[in-house]
């Protein structure tokens, strides 16, 4: 059962991701993508990773799709049904994709992770929570000021004319 | 000043006429006379000096006399060269031949370029002239010699080229300066091996270290006949003698001086004061392009009828004599003869000067510019009104044509009677006495035949006959001198004997045994021509007896027509007319192929070298940049990248999809660039 | 340390934060006109800031935030150099034509943000404190290079920008997961450690994920194949931001390869072993010296073909950081002390340049070579300025350019003969950088004819252009003080207990 | 199923796909989705090493900053698409093309 | 007595050029006087130092030493000795004349002259340091004034041909600056070049770089950046080009000292200090001078511009000194130790260094003098000028045949030693380059013939005469030129005692195999 879902989550984040790339509809893609997300935060589950499943949910879905979505919209005129987006060099994109691909799998065989057995944690915020406060304080309020950068630029950027 | 009178004196003769020059160069122009009794005073002191040094030779008496002097040139610890002064015997005859001829000129010179532009100039160079060869004269060191004689060539360029307006003029400057050059190259070779083998220049070492065993064989044939060619050049040798008739192209006095004293003359010296190290090979190749040399430039002579060119190729082929005898091992016969020579070809070339001085006087009267006043056959019983000139003349064609009771006869004789004895002695070498003999019966037939066709006969333009003078004194004077001086008497002194050369000369002029080793000493040559004297003498008389009468019945009696002869031996006549078309060849062969190899050489550094290869490179770099830049911005080609993924594409789409520069190319490349990073990392 | 003893050395950055937060606040206060006076308030941080690292600059070397950041006279350098830097450009900045009529307030405060995102770099020794601190540079990057709104090149310079940014990090990004599977731990040290226990046939992941890695840092200091970007965002940027980025960000860019690359994979910044690099089959100096001479030669041969200068600049930018590049190899202390020595050089010229180009830009002219045209005679201060900038661009003594390629060249060949190649490489990318260079300094001088009118810049014009060509030149002559300092800095933080 | 391959394999190719969006869609904001899968597949991975790697928090901490990191600059690159759309009226990123000579 | 003289000798035009700097641009007559004033004042100190120098010291004197850059080992040195005075006073010397052939330029005189004297600086830096990365920068600097001056001031095609002069000698610098590198490497961290001098012959025996001796790859590094500044045959097409493009002052710079840096450069660096490559390179060395000689002279004679022609006879002339450089391994044992060919090929050619840069210098100024007349410079169309002007063509005249090589003129003297020299060495190089003897000729009498012989062009027949100002620029060059063809014994002395001290070092290094 716990298998099936697993595929089932697998096929829709791949799926998912596939739809954004090569569909020819941005719309479409926008809402694949929202699938994609979903499929992520499933599988983050999967890895024990509660906490940061709530976040994918939260800010992908959430904050960056809508966001997105905003996007297409805003970019282009509502009443054209079909907002379409080719494509370009599609053959040659693939085969070097294809490459990197062969390349990562061909890696991902042949390297002997570094694996340690563990038990499930009840929950993880508790231990983030502490990193976050304790070894990794500094990121933590780098990240702050990280957002307050793209708040000012993204609204210095969208503000009409000077 | 050294104390040594000879040295002191020297140095005094040396530096006079250079003194003028600078003096003449710098304020010539502004001096009255602009300046020429600067130097004629100059010259005259030389003369004295000359005359002076010449009286303590003959009181002295000693064959055997030499002074040398020396001063440091440059020094830089092992590499020392010395320069300085050999005075023997046969520098004192010598200079006092240059001061003698070169006064001579410097007074004949006064009326004859009288009005000239450049009076004060033309003066300057005779002194530089002058300068030069006594250099050669004194030198005592291969180096010095070597010096003097580059500046030898130069004054005579500029003398030659003193009509530069003339084109004529400056070709024959640069010709004779460029063709002395190549005979530069092999003095020089000469010097080097020379230097190389024994570390010095001066000439008492050198002889010293051969006579050492330090240098033979082989290396010392090849540096004697490059020594050999440097003289070959400067006396005018074939196959190098084709500058000098075109030197003509100078002013007459100029040519007297050159073919006389200094220029020409030289290379007679150079082998005649380095005879004692040249091998017996070496000496062959001189004795047969002497010999060749005497008899071919005869022949041109024959035919040709430019006054001054027939004198030309008499000098190449007097000289060809003197090389000649200096080969066949009697070289003081050779200076003999440079001596004799001296004397009475300036006297003809100032002879001729003053035929062509009086025929352009003549023409100038009556505005003709069109006629040659140097062409005899324009001439023609001029002996009625230039007496003195035509006997003077006459004097010194009789002493180059080997008559008994002349100086040219001494020598001549002396000069064949070498060439007997040595092919009486190597009998393979027979050549060598027929090119002498025939070139004398040859000499007395076209001698004659200039003072025919001058002097005698009907005018053959009675419209200036008229107006044909005497020329002043200044220019008969130096005729009459050396006239006089070509007389026997002068050489044989004390003696009267004028069959034999026996007098002051040959007792205090002797010849030095070679050095070489296995080469024939001095005694046992004299001694050969000792044998030879009377059968060379006879011989000598009747081929100079049939040359004379040749001339005499064609060109004064005409019993036989020239022109017949001409025309029945048309091609050897045209042969002979045309120089063996010796020019012609040089030019064709030699000169212009060099000329069009240097166009092609700078054709390839220029247009090729530079444009291609070294632009190239810089051509390069744009091409290969204009490729980076349009693959690094624009991407491979969108039609290339596209065409892999869709072969079929609507017309109307094609534009659209083309546009370049896009983004996305930048990523695809950067994400190539990683995968080659992989493969490259992993393999 | 921890976190609380950590911010008694973290003074700077604290200063810096306090600044961002006036410079926004009082930029609220602010008229459209009186906007650009945040600059003061940047400026006095930036100098606040710059005393506090001058008073910290002492020998002691730890490490600060749970292992977070290093705390070291290299990264004290850097930090320095970026003050510098910034100090300069905001001067520059005042001059250029293009800000007109923009609110210039955020523009001041994000670069204060972009300078606090480079500190962080400089001494980050974690890769997510390394992540967060080049996405901090990278997104003020690309707010900065469109800021001029209406501006379509910067538009696209921005958009450009952006995408190729978000792309090579992301890269990156995949290529730290990989190191962080391998390793177990974000830490420099820690991975450090790990790479030296790491299994034969890990090694190709291992591989990968520095490449990966590369990716990223490639792109901050635009080295080949990572450079695309270049062109078209110097280019379309405000041009004061052009002289910007080509100069700080390449700059901690640098830091950080150096850094990073000779903490974990080499004997981490000691210096002692070069070999250690080889400690796992990959021929990194190879690697590298063949990127160094792909990208110095592909920036100077696309530079040859530029008719824009300030294009031209961006490429010679490229071909500036294959210069660098090729002392990395070496593996070597006089590598980094090489790299760090053409830095600062590089600092004076490459902005000079670039205000010669706002300048004349704002004194009605433009960014091509046509606009240059007899400049030399206009403006002769300004040209013979701008030609000092171009023969220490080109390396020629005695400028400064000459001393830091000098380094460079006496780094690669101290190495031995194996690396002669890779200087004589250099030596001829230095001459096909003098083509175009000197083409500028051919239709300044050149072409045109002497004019009557003669235009000094104005009094601080002046001011500024000295101070970029007076250490241009002086530091060609005497940099005996900028080595002295170089090589003090030249202590990495080596190892966490 | 719940090995450590399975996931990377999954990440990798979610890579793989945000690259190919990246590299061939023509519109910026597809571009943009491109590179949102790209983060993901690192998280992906992150996770997963976490998981596998003894149920170490590092990598739940980083996978936590990128996304931060993702959602300011998915809002800065939003900001500069609109903008250009405004000036452009396109934003396929093949047209944007001023910077060409 | 410490007076720094080297450093008050390169640094006096620093001090005009801030005069300069300081006047304001309209006052041009100003400008030249104090140009003239900073050059005559360094002159008369470089005359100083001669009349101080010691002539039997091979070694450097007048020392002068002070720190610079102590971690890299830079040190400020500066030392003279026989090999760099004479260029120190040629130098003092034509930047005195040549402020005197550039008085008539009048646009931006300012500009002009202040270049003109940092190009000074260059120089004499080059000659007088002893610190190779001082060496190196001096050898820099002077590029730049030079770009400009050709540039700025120079004939039609003056700024491709001040870019190539750039890019070409730029190539040659920075192998240079590689060589300079790779010596500091393997001869214990030093640029002083007296303990390289000492270190280097010995240091590098053995070093193998890729199977090739180390001494030879930096031996042919340094020698390639010499030989483009020579210019030795395959680098040389800059010289025409830019001697045809660059004003006169310029040319007579260039071609009197600029030229001479690279044999300056070969004769202090490759030869003192790695004397062992030089027994390898000295074939190479002869057949490339007789390729200089031979190909030289046929372009000269090829050429219609007589400035190019006197290009050409640069490159030409500089082959009879390379020929007399690669003399120098006569001294060897595996030669037989003939110290005397030695001494004579390389005193000839040090000789020849500064022989034709007064001959070169004089034919350029007066290249100049009828350009500024006719303002063409085509052989073929003048003709018959002599007539019309006898000074400036005796004169000429005095100058062509200095630069064939005429006895009498110091040029012959400096040919032939070099070739006397050689000759034992190289017997049939040196033979076939006496061919230049007869080449040389043909072209300088040929150019004299068509541009002052002949019937005079009616174009020209109003053509002034040389002036005062012109004639002062020349006769000290041909006075010297004269005097010491008559009498050489006073440079050979300056030079010979630190030729000794090149030759033994080559002498004794022994012998490598060599090339040819």
């Amino acid at each position: 059962m716990a298998d099936l879902a697993f595929w089932m989550i697998v096929l829709l984040t791949i799926g998912g991701a596939a739809v954004v790339v090569l569909n020819k509809n941005l719309v479409y893609s926008a809402i694949a993508l929202l699938f994609t997300f979903f499929g992520m935060a499933g599988l983050y589950v999967f890895l024990w990773a509660d906490f940061l499943a709530g976040v994918q949910v939260m800010i992908y879905v959430g904050g960056i799709l809508v966001l997105i979505i905003f996007g297409v919209m805003l970019t282009n005129r509502i009443t054209s049904v079909n907002i379409s987006h080719s494509s370009v060099q599609r053959g040659i994109g693939a085969v070097v994709v294809l490459g990197i691909l062969s390349i990562l799998v061909i890696m991902i065989y042949n390297t002997p992770w570094l694996q340690v057995e563990a038990v499930e944690p009840v929950q993880t915020v508790g231990k983030i929570g502490y990193l976050l406060m304790m070894d990794y304080l500094l990121p933590f309020e780098v990240a702050s000021l990280l957002l307050l950068a793209a708040l000012m630029g993204a609204a210095m950027l969208s503000r009409k004319s000077n | 000043m050294t104390g040594n009178m000879f040295i002191d004196y020297s140095l005094l003769i040396l530096f006079l006429p250079v003194a003028a020059f600078t003096i003449q160069i710098f304020i010539g122009k502004r001096l009255p006379r602009q300046g020429d009794w600067v130097s004629i005073g100059a010259v005259i002191i030389t003369l004295v000096l000359a005359i002076a040094m010449f009286a303590s030779m003959l009181l002295g008496n000693d064959p055997n006399f030499s002074q040398e002097a020396s001063f440091t040139w440059l020094d830089m610890g092992v590499f020392k060269i010395e320069l300085g002064f050999l005075v023997d015997n046969i520098t004192i005859v010598m200079l006092l031949v240059v001061a003698l001829i070169s006064t001579m000129t410097h007074i004949f010179s006064v009326k004859y370029m009288e009005g000239d532009i450049r009076y004060s100039r033309y003066f300057a160079y005779l002194g530089l002239f002058t300068f030069s060869m006594n250099g050669i004269v004194l030198a005592n060191n291969l180096i010095s010699m070597y010096m003097f004689w580059e500046l030898v060539g130069v004054s005579s360029y500029l003398l030659i080229g003193h009509w530069f307006e003339k084109d004529s003029a400056s070709d024959a400057a640069k010709k004779a300066f460029l063709t002395n050059r190549v005979g530069d190259i092999g003095f020089f070779i000469g010097i080097m091996l020379i230097f190389s083998s024994l570390g010095t220049f001066v000439f008492s070492e050198i002889f010293d270290g051969i006579a050492a065993g330090k240098l033979g064989g082989t290396v010392l044939t090849f540096a004697g006949v490059g020594l050999f060619l440097g003289a070959m050049a400067k006396s005018s040798q074939f196959p190098l003698h084709i500058w000098l008739p075109d030197a003509m192209e100078g002013p007459t006095p100029v040519s007297a001086l050159m073919h006389a004293a200094t220029m020409v003359a030289a290379g007679v010296y150079l082998v005649v004061r380095l005879f004692p190290l040249f091998t017996p090979d070496a000496l062959l190749v001189m004795a047969y392009v002497g010999g060749f040399t005497a008899l071919f430039a005869a022949t041109i002579a024959i035919t040709q009828n430019d006054i001054k060119k027939v004198l030309a190729y008499s000098t190449v082929s007097q000289l060809g004599y003197m090389i000649l005898s200096v080969g066949t091992g009697a070289y003081i016969a050779g200076f003999f003869h440079l001596v004799t020579h001296a004397m009475f070809k300036a006297c003809l070339f100032y002879g001729s000067g003053s035929v062509i001085h009086s025929m352009h006087h003549a023409l100038h009267k009556k505005h003709d510019t069109e006629t040659d006043p140097q062409d005899m056959r324009n001439m023609g019983g001029f002996k009625n009104k230039m007496p003195i000139t035509y006997w003077a003349m006459l004097i010194c064609t009789l002493a180059i044509s080997g008559v008994p009771l002349f100086s040219g006869f001494l020598s001549k004789d002396a000069i064949l009677a070498g060439t007997l004895s040595f092919a009486s002695h190597n009998p393979g070498h027979f050549l060598l006495p027929v090119f002498g003999f025939g070139a004398a019966a040859i000499t007395a037939f076209y001698m004659f035949r200039l003072m025919i066709m001058t002097f005698h006969g009907k005018p053959k333009m009675p419209e200036i006959y008229d107006d044909i003078h005497e020329s002043p004194k200044e220019m008969t004077f130096p005729l009459v001198l050396l006239s006089t001086l070509s007389v026997f008497i002068f050489y044989t002194l004390p003696y009267f004997n004028p069959f034999s050369d026996h007098g002051w000369f040959k007792e205090l002029v002797v010849a030095k045994d070679s050095v070489v080793p296995g080469s024939e000493t001095a005694h046992y040559i004299a001694e050969g021509i000792h044998h030879a004297h009377y059968p060379a003498m006879a011989l000598s008389l009747i081929v100079a007896s049939v040359g004379i009468f040749l001339s005499w019945t064609m060109y004064f009696k005409k019993k036989i027509s020239a022109d017949d002869w001409a025309e029945k031996l048309k091609p050897m006549y045209n042969l002979s007319f045309n120089k063996y078309f010796f020019d012609e060849n040089y030019n064709k062969y030699l000169y212009q192929p060099l000329l069009k190899l240097s166009s092609l050489v700078a054709y390839i550094d220029w247009d090729l070298y530079d444009k291609y290869v070294i632009n190239g490179f810089g051509r390069v770099t744009k091409l290969l940049s204009f490729f980076t830049g349009r693959m690094d911005y624009e991407g491979l080609d969108q039609t290339i990248i596209d065409g892999i993924g869709r072969t079929t594409r609507r017309a109307g789409g094609v534009l659209k999809y083309l546009q370049t520069g896009r983004l996305q190319s930048y990523l695809l490349f950067a994400l190539l660039g990683i995968i080659l990073l992989v493969l490259v990392q992993s393999f | 340390m921890n976190n609380l003893q950590s911010l008694s050395y973290y003074w700077p950055e604290i200063i810096l934060t306090v600044t961002i937060l006036v410079a926004i606040i009082a930029d609220l206060f602010y008229s459209d006109k009186d906007s650009g006076k945040t600059a003061l308030w940047v400026l006095g941080g930036l100098i606040l800031a710059q005393i506090a690292i001058y008073i910290q600059d002492s020998e002691i070397v730890t490490t600060l935030f749970m292992g977070n950041l290093a705390f070291d006279p290299f990264a004290s350098f850097f930090k320095t150099l970026i003050v510098l830097a910034t100090i300069l450009v905001i001067f520059i900045s005042q001059k250029s034509s293009e800000l007109d009529g923009h609110r210039t307030g955020e523009y001041y405060s994000l670069m204060a943000i972009m300078v606090f995102g480079m500190f962080l770099m400089a001494s980050a020794i974690d890769l997510i404190m390394l992540y967060l601190a080049i996405e901090i540079v990278s997104i003020v990057s690309f707010i900065l290079a469109g800021y001029l709104k209406g501006d379509l090149r910067s538009n696209e310079a921005a958009l450009k920008y952006v995408i190729y940014g978000a792309f090579s990090t992301g890269i990156m990004l995949f290529g730290m997961s990989i190191i962080f599977g391998l390793a177990g731990s974000t830490k420099f040290f820690a991975i450090q450690e790990a790479m030296w226990n790491l299994e034969g046939s890990a090694q190709f992941a291992f591989t990968l994920a520095a490449i990966f890695i590369l990716a990223g840092f490639g792109y901050k200091i635009s080295a080949v194949p990572f450079h695309f970007w270049t062109p078209d965002v110097y280019e379309g940027a405000p041009t004061p931001i052009t002289a910007y980025l080509s100069v700080a960000p390449k700059a901690v860019g640098f830091a950080v390869i150096i850094r990073f690359f000779n903490t974990v994979f080499g004997d981490s910044g000691a210096f002692i072993d070069p070999s250690i690099y080889t400690f796992t089959t990959i021929a990194w100096p190879q690697l590298l010296a063949v990127l160094s001479v792909i990208t110095m030669t592909l920036g100077n041969l696309v530079a040859l073909q530029q008719n824009s200068i300030k294009r031209m600049l961006a490429y010679s930018s490229i071909a500036h950081a294959g210069y660098m590049l090729m002392a990395i190899p070496t593996l070597s202390s006089q590598g980094v002390y090489a790299i760090m020595l053409y830095l600062v050089m590089y600092l004076f010229m490459n902005l000079g340049a670039f205000f010669v180009v706002i300048y004349v830009k704002s004194q009605g002219g433009g960014e091509s070579f046509d606009d240059f045209k007899g400049l030399g005679w206009k403006m002769p201060i300004v040209g013979i300025v701008m030609t000092v900038f171009m023969l220490s661009l080109t390396g020629i003594p005695p400028t400064a350019g000459f001393i830091g390629k000098f380094y460079i060249f006496a780094s690669v060949i101290k190495v031995g003969p194996q690396m002669y190649w890779l200087a004589v490489v250099g030596a001829i990318n230095s001459v096909i950088s003098l083509y175009y260079y000197f083409r500028v300094v051919k239709v300044m001088f050149l072409e045109g004819e002497p004019s009557e009118t003669i235009i000094v810049p104005s009094p601080t014009v002046l001011m500024i252009l000295f101070a970029l060509a007076i250490p241009t030149v002086f530091f060609g002559i005497y940099w005996a003080p900028i080595a002295d300092w170089v090589s003090r800095s030249l202590t990495l933080f080596i190892k966490v207990i | 199923m719940d090995n450590l391959n399975t996931y990377l394999f999954i990440a990798a190719i979610l890579f793989s796909l945000g690259m190919f969006g990246v590299i061939t869609r023509r519109n910026a904001i597809a571009v943009l989705m491109g590179i949102e899968l790209i983060l993901n597949s690192a998280n992906l991975n992150f996770l997963a090493f976490a998981k596998f790697g003894g149920m170490n928090m590092s990598g739940h901490i980083f996978a936590l900053f990128v996304i931060i990191m993702a959602a300011a600059e998915a809002a800065v690159a939003l900001a500069i698409i609109i903008n250009i759309y405004n000036n452009f009226k396109s934003i396929n990123v093949d047209e944007v093309r001023e910077l060409r000579q | 007595m410490e007076i720094n003289i080297l450093s008050w000798i390169i640094w006096i035009p620093l001090l005009g050029m801030a005069a300069i700097a300081f006047v304001p641009r309209g006052k041009t007559q100003l400008i030249k006087i104090i140009t003239a004033v900073a050059t005559g004042v360094q002159f008369l100190a470089t005359l100083g130092l001669w009349s101080q120098f010691d002539l039997s010291n091979g070694g450097f004197q007048f020392m002068e030493r002070a720190t610079w850059i102590p971690s890299f080992n830079i040190t400020y040195i500066l030392g003279v000795d026989g090999l760099s005075l004479p260029m120190v006073v040629l130098t003092g010397l034509l930047f005195f004349l040549s402020t005197f052939v550039s008085w008539n330029i009048n646009r931006a005189v300012k500009g002009y002259f202040s270049l003109f004297l940092l190009l000074n600086i260059g120089i004499m830096g080059v000659f007088l340091s002893l610190d190779f990365f001082l060496f190196y920068v001096f050898w820099e600097v002077m590029l730049l004034p030079m770009f400009f001056l050709i540039g700025m001031w120079g004939g039609p095609q003056r700024e491709y041909a001040a870019i190539k002069f750039f890019l070409y000698t730029l190539v040659g610098s920075v192998l240079m600056l590689i060589a300079i590198l790779g010596l500091y490497f393997t001869c214990g961290r030093t640029f002083d070049m007296l303990v390289l001098m000492e270190v280097a012959p010995t240091a590098l025996n053995g070093v193998m770089w890729w199977g090739i001796d180390a001494i030879k790859v930096i031996w042919v590094l340094l020698f390639i950046g010499f030989a483009i500044k020579v210019p030795v045959f395959p680098f040389h097409t800059w010289l025409p080009l830019v001697h045809v493009e660059a004003p006169t002052a310029i040319s007579v710079i260039l071609a009197g000292i600029l030229l001479k840096l690279g044999v300056y450069g070969m004769l202090r660096i490759n030869y003192s200090m790695l004397p062992g490559a030089v027994w390898w390179f000295a074939g190479a060395l002869a057949v490339l001078g007789l390729i200089n000689v031979i190909w030289g002279a046929m372009c000269a004679l090829a050429q219609k511009d007589l400035k190019k022609m006197v290009a050409y006879s640069s490159v030409n002339h500089m082959g009879y000194l390379l020929i007399g450089m690669s003399a120098v391994i006569a001294a060897g044992a595996a030669n037989g130790n003939n110290v005397l060919a030695a001494q004579a090929g390389l005193g000839g050619a040090v000789f020849l260094m500064f022989n034709h840069g007064t001959i070169s210098a004089m034919l350029f100024i007066l290249v100049g003098v009828i350009y500024e007349r006719a303002h063409h410079r085509n052989i073929d169309g003048f003709g018959g000028i002599a007539a019309q002007m006898p000074i400036y063509s005796g004169i000429m005249a005095l100058a062509f045949f200095a630069g064939l090589g005429l006895p009498g003129f110091s040029g012959f003297i400096s040919e032939a030693m070099c070739f006397i020299g050689a000759f034992p060495v190289f017997k049939a190089i040196v033979i076939a380059s006496t061919l230049g003897i007869l080449l040389n000729a043909a072209y300088f009498l040929r150019a004299y013939q068509r541009i002052f012989m002949g019937s005079l062009n009616e174009k020209y027949k109003d053509l002034p005469e040389i002036n005062r100002m012109e004639l002062f620029t020349v006769i000290p060059l041909a006075v010297i030129t004269l005097f010491l063809g008559i009498y050489p014994k006073p440079f050979l002395d300056l030079i010979s005692s630190t030729m000794n001290v090149i030759i033994d070092k080559v002498a004794n290094i022994g012998s490598i195999a060599g090339v040819f």
